[in-house]
């Protein structure tokens, strides 16, 4: 294939394709991450979520998508023209550049840049703009305030979560997706348990960057009344929305590289076997869980009372066997091809996970007042990020100096850092009465 | 080998237009503004000699100057803030007094 | 590949200097920082293109995610209405104007003098030590003691602020 | 709040942005349809800022003149408008009306009646309070008791379902007794309720109560100590977390309150998260009436003989019991006719609603979202 | 309890009795706030449960001013009455009771008694603009503020 294409252009021919291939996925697997959301919430919260759009809701999130562009655009009167159009625009595009370092599997990455990270974080801070503008541009009291918050509220957690981030850098040494992964699976142990707290800190600081869960004021609905959003509608919202999504899968993305050994298989080390004989019965997992899947699915078709649904429900069985029978050949195929596919399997499965943690964070949390939201990020996060930066260098000097081993150097981190977490965590508890008492 | 003086000559036409900017506007936030302008038109020199000479030192001076940006953007948006607040204007004819 | 980097280089440059003189000239202070923005991310391109990576990223992280923020926030908080209905240029800008051309004209003819003397090496394909790599080696072995000062200005810098916004709260 | 402070808007564009950073405050308009004012209520907030310098409530959206309505009304007749006041909490309006009617004709309701009294309005209490928790989290951001609390309450109210027809608005009592005997599996359904509802609390404190985010939003917000609390007149679960130790049902006791023993919860710094105590206390406590009156409901007539046609004696009569929300009064002024001469009923909510501005006071703009949601106010009864 | 406030107070008392077993207390107008504070220093009637009017057309002095009072301490109730007319003001009792700013609103709202003493006397259920008295006696069930209706709702009032 490699002679058709002039070769002047030759390194672009596969980013460009896998760039089109994820700008296409990435609205389907919003929305479906949409539904999972209100899936996880209902069955949370003893109910069943959304149902009668296709089975159990399986076409839910195109009806959303239909509507949302059917959805008359109101722009207010006195609202600034350009802006209004440009905000969205900007938090969309920040959020899909951040995709281009992102490793999905070894093979399956758009530009190894070797600044990865760094870009990624770069860009996902410019994101701002699209929020700040959008509450400028609209024009009403409420959203002023709300994108006001939001900005202040992303600034200070992405000094929280890049800290967290450093104290990774500093084990695998290099900032590209790839050799980070690469150092997890020579050290043989997952970022994420080596340092621990550096994991804590930047699930904290990315659901903080995301505007969700216990950290989702500036749409507050009690106060603000959807913050920033606000005179949005239609088509616009759903861009912001969509830019929202986009950085949650980001931020995953990046938390599964660093901390959960991006693309590797649990137990990737015993990974030495050669294809056709040994394989590990764990590289058989993927194939064996979408068949479950698929059989699953078509013991429900039956059952769906409505025709269509019944084909929907085959058409799912049949998409999963397919998906199934990919994974199962590709444990016969070249190392390299396995090692793609399976790589890209385990990545979304681990996104995935993370994703179900905001989630489950989400609907078990009340939603923090601003100050104490800053008070957190600036008082307690970013010291104990600092606290952990030092101490993973410390280990690490450790290590090189008396040669100990890689976990047994991060014990005294791990401990330093828990013991000024807990320093830290024990005067927050009586500020709210100092301080509200003082307002009286 | 491409000729140095395209990019001189870019980062000239930066510097002038940062420097009528900060001659000519009224609006103090503008004229911070452009001298953020005139200092990335420096970086931008600093860069291409950095390359020409193979060397990193001009990289290294460029970052130095987007911190002294930072510290400075830092301080005169504190001191319009608190012009603002107590005078409600923000044009530099305004500021006509040390200590208002 | 030389013509693709010089293409975009003309891009990039076009781009900085348009939307440089937008920036200048705007009435609405909003509109302004959006095209300084601009600006500032063309610049960040054109470091790209002279292999400068780390630059790219201090250039897009430090300035455009960190100091426009910062002037996007002030500008918020600042009323622009009011300001917007003022004449924008203050009345000597005519001399001013012409001043500053004269300055890039003697500019123009020390660059036009030099003309072709200086070279760029070729785009060399793959940088030997990794630019980040070498920016973080120089700046910590040559340059120590400037990156101690830049620091403490920083540090003087924040108090600063700090106390500025503390005066006007108090 | 004479000074009427609006924002200075310049000519042509309606600007946002003078008053953001301005000394003077801002008046915030948390509107009639607020999300999260339970009801028609219009609160008008001064803030310096972030913080609220002064507040004053604006109601009477839902006036709909109820005591008017009551002088052209029977007694009998007017039962059932005392159920729409107080919507959350019907069974122990109809609880209160009747005892006051009964007190003004001087008869007893037979102690069968009294019994299954108060099993009811214990019912109602601790469904009044599941609202009041789903709702109150809600504000406050949690998403998920809220249909915890919804999922319990729907029991209770298959129970009056069961008993007298209706979900919400009862009418379930008569004036001098009961209209309809119990359905047989009465005692059951209750103790059924009564017993899983024990670990369905604990259930909700393990998500709550030491919840750091719950407790940082809750603990020190709206203050209210007990000297002021008293002052103003504040009755009900709000002042029995200001540290008074006062509930009517063992002060002054009515219906079958004498013969169980329970015990009053009380705190003493009268914050948010105080009364989220006390009330979660309370649903306990009447859990604990529930079960003991169950056990030996007695046998007799549930009506007590009076005529069709009620011609009270001329006088008047002040009779109040514990409601949800607070002390729920009855003044009957009867002029010997079949009408009530002038009906007054006190409301808890309209009077707690009233220590809203002393709680508010120096507040954030969050908290006060908060503070409405811990006086459990329902707009029913603060209007009439 | 009678007798201290007789003793106290003189022919201010005008009469008290009991009905239905609740002691009520018919007071002179004028001292209805020097009583008030008596009461609640020295008698400890530290709660006003309830403030409310009670429209008596037929007599000269046609409103009753009726507070219920509540003692902690002795846990006990009292009801003071007091006999006010259409036109003059009846004393406010805020500064004792800081309950009674609301309530004294709505009397003044339903029934048209002029609380003088009171910081923010204003309607408090029905809109500013509203004419009329509802709760009064002579105040039709029917009858409603049309123009008022009509001004603000831009409808023809149904009755």
């Amino acid at each position: 294939m490699g002679h058709l294409i002039p070769p002047s252009i030759m390194p672009f021919v596969l980013p460009v394709l896998y760039a089109v291939v994820i700008v296409a996925v990435l609205p389907l697997l919003a929305g479906y991450i949409v539904l999972m959301e209100r899936k996880v919430m209902a069955d949370m919260q003893a109910r069943l979520g959304p149902m009668r759009v296709g089975p159990h809701g399986l076409l839910q999130p195109i009806a959303d998508a239909v509507k949302l562009l059917l959805k008359e655009d109101i722009i207010p009167d006195k609202a600034d023209r350009l802006m209004f159009w440009f905000a969205p625009l900007v938090s969309v595009t920040m959020a899909l550049l951040a995709y281009s370092a992102l490793a999905i599997g070894p093979a399956f990455q758009i530009a190894d840049l070797n600044i990865g990270l760094l870009f990624i974080l770069a860009i996902s801070s410019l994101g701002i703009y699209g929020i700040v503008l959008g509450g400028w541009a609209s024009n009403s009291h409420y959203s002023l305030l709300g994108a006001l918050r939001s900005a202040a509220q992303l600034v200070s957690y992405e000094t929280a979560a890049g800290l967290g981030l450093i104290s990774v850098l500093l084990l695998a040494g290099s900032l590209s997706m790839k050799d980070i992964v690469q150092a997890q699976l020579d050290q043989g142990v997952w970022f994420g348990f080596s340092v621990p707290f550096g994991f804590f800190i930047y699930l904290v600081g990315s659901i903080a960057e995301t505007n969700r869960a216990p950290f989702d004021l500036p749409e507050a609905e009690s106060e603000l009344v959807a913050g920033y959003m606000t005179e949005y509608s239609g088509f616009r919202w759903s861009l912001y929305f969509l830019a929202e999504y986009a950085n949650m899968i980001i931020v995953a993305g990046i938390a599964t590289t660093l901390f959960l050994g991006g693309w590797l298989r649990p137990g990737a080390r015993y990974h030495e076997h050669i294809p056709g004989t040994g394989i590990e019965w764990l590289d058989a997992l993927p194939a064996l869980l979408t068949l479950g899947v698929a059989l699953y699915s078509l013991k429900l078709a039956p059952t769906q009372p409505v025709k269509i649904q019944k084909i929907v429900m085959v058409l799912v069985a049949v998409l999963c066997l397919g998906v199934a029978c990919v994974l199962a050949g590709a444990l016969f195929a070249p190392p390299a091809v396995m090692q793609g596919i399976h790589g890209a399997f385990w990545f979304m499965a681990k996104v995935f996970a993370y994703i179900y943690a905001f989630l489950w964070i989400r609907f078990t949390f009340p939603r923090y007042r601003f100050d104490q939201l800053m008070r957190l990020g600036w008082r307690f996060l970013i010291p104990l990020a600092l606290v952990n930066v030092i101490g993973v260098g410390v280990a690490i000097v450790l290590r090189q100096q008396f040669a100990w081993g890689p976990i047994v150097s991060l014990i005294p981190t791990t401990l330093a850092t828990l013991g000024v977490a807990m320093l830290l965590a024990k005067d927050d508890a009586p500020v709210a009465e100092a301080q509200t008492a003082a307002g009286e | 080998m491409i000729p140095v003086d395209d990019y001189l000559f870019l980062s000239l036409a930066l510097f002038t237009i940062g420097v009528i900017g900060v001659l000519t506007r009224r609006n103090v936030i503008i004229m911070l503004m452009s001298i953020e302008l005139i200092l990335n038109a420096v970086n931008i020199n600093l860069m291409v000699f950095s390359r020409m000479w193979g060397t990193v030192d001009g990289q290294v001076f460029a970052i130095f100057i987007i911190t002294d940006a930072a510290a400075e953007a830092a301080v005169g948006l504190g001191i319009i803030l608190a012009f603002f607040h107590n005078r409600e204007t923000v044009l530099a004819d305004e500021m006509d007094i040390m200590k208002w | 590949m030389q013509t693709l980097n010089q293409a975009l280089f003309i891009f990039f440059a076009v781009l900085a200097v348009a939307s440089a003189i937008l920036m200048v000239t705007r009435r609405n202070i909003v509109h302004g920082a959006v095209f300084l923005i601009t600006t500032l991310l063309s610049t960040a391109g054109i470091f790209l293109l002279l292999q400068a990576e780390f630059l790219f990223i201090v250039q897009v992280i430090l300035y455009v995610g960190g100091i426009m923020v910062l002037f996007v926030f002030v500008i918020m908080l600042v009323n622009l209405d009011v300001s917007m209905r003022q004449v924008q240029f203050n009345r000597q800008w005519f001399v001013a104007g012409a001043l500053a051309l004269v300055l890039a004209g003697q500019f123009l003819f020390a660059i036009w003098v030099g003309r072709g003397a200086l070279r760029l090496p070729a785009m060399a394909s793959e940088i030997s030590p990794k630019n980040t790599e070498a920016v973080a080696d120089a700046l910590f072995s040559h340059y120590m003691l400037p990156f101690e000062i830049a620091s403490i200005l920083l540090l003087v810098a924040m108090i600063g602020a700090v106390v500025m916004a503390k005066r006007r709260a108090g | 709040m004479s000074d009427e402070r609006t924002t200075k808007t310049i000519s042509g564009m309606d600007s946002v942005n003078t008053t953001v950073l301005g000394a003077d405050e801002i008046i915030l308009n948390m509107g009639p349809q607020h999300p999260s004012t339970h009801g028609v209520l219009r609160v008008k907030l001064k803030l310096d800022g972030e913080r609220v310098a002064g507040s004053e409530c604006i109601i009477g959206y839902l006036h709909r003149g109820v005591e008017k309505i009551a002088e052209h009304r029977s007694y009998q007749q007017f039962a059932p408008y005392v159920d729409r006041m107080d919507y959350v909490a019907a069974v122990s309006n109809g609880l209160g009306y009747c005892e006051a009617v009964e007190k003004l004709l001087g008869t007893e309701a037979p102690p069968r009646a009294r019994v299954v009294r108060t099993i009811l309005t214990e019912l109602q209490r601790i469904a009044s309070h599941l609202l009041w928790l789903g709702t109150h989290a809600l504000d406050i951001g949690a998403l998920t008791p809220v249909f915890y609390c919804f999922r319990e309450r729907e029991e209770i109210l298959k129970i009056f379902e069961k008993y007298c027809g209706a979900r919400l608005t009862t009418h379930a009592f008569r004036i001098g007794g009961l209209q309809y005997e119990t359905y047989d599996g009465f005692e059951e359904d209750t103790k059924r309720f009564c017993n899983d509802f024990a670990h369905k609390i604990d259930e909700y404190e393990t998500l709550l109560t030491e919840n750091r985010i719950w407790v940082g939003r809750t603990k020190g917000v709206g203050i209210l100590n007990a000297a002021d609390a008293i002052a103003l007149g504040v009755t009900g679960p709000v002042l029995r977390a200001s540290g008074v130790k006062w509930d009517l049902r063992r002060a002054q006791p009515y219906a079958a309150y004498d013969q169980y023993e329970f015990d009053i919860p009380t705190r003493e710094t009268g914050d948010t998260y105080d009364r989220y105590v006390v009330r979660m206390e309370e649903m306990r406590q009447s859990r604990r009436i529930c079960l003991q009156a169950v056990e030996n409901i007695p046998t007799g007539p549930i009506m007590a003989r009076i005529g069709k046609v009620l011609k009270p004696p001329p006088g008047e009569v002040y009779h109040s019991i514990e409601a949800p929300k607070g002390e729920l009064g009855y003044y009957i002024v009867s002029d010997g006719t079949t009408q009530p001469y002038r009906v007054r009923v006190r409301p808890p909510s309209f009077i707690n609603l009233q220590a809203f501005d002393k709680m508010a006071k120096g507040a954030l703009i969050a908290d006060v979202v908060a503070i409405i949601g811990t006086i459990d106010i329902v707009l029913g009864e603060v209007d009439r | 309890m009678v007798q201290r406030l007789k003793a106290r107070f003189g022919d201010a008392i005008r009469e008290a009795s009991l009905d239905r077993k609740q002691a009520i207390v018919l007071i002179a107008v004028e001292q209805l706030r020097e009583i008030s504070r008596y009461c609640r220093d020295e008698e400890k009637f530290d709660m006003l449960v309830d403030l409310t009017a009670v429209d008596w057309p037929k007599r000269e002095k046609r409103f009753d001013v009726v507070l219920n009072l509540y003692s902690f301490a002795k846990n006990e109730r009292l009801r003071l009455k007091a006999h006010a007319g259409e036109t003059e003001p009846a004393p406010s009792v805020c500064e004792i009771w800081p309950a009674a700013n609301w309530m004294e609103r709505e009397c003044y709202d339903m029934f048209g008694i002029v609380f003088e003493g009171h910081p923010d006397l204003k309607r408090i259920l029905l809109p500013d603009e509203w004419q009329g008295h509802p709760l009064r006696k002579d105040y039709d069930i029917l009858k409603q503020d049309t123009d008022w209706v009509r001004e603000n709702l831009g409808i023809e009032s149904g009755q």
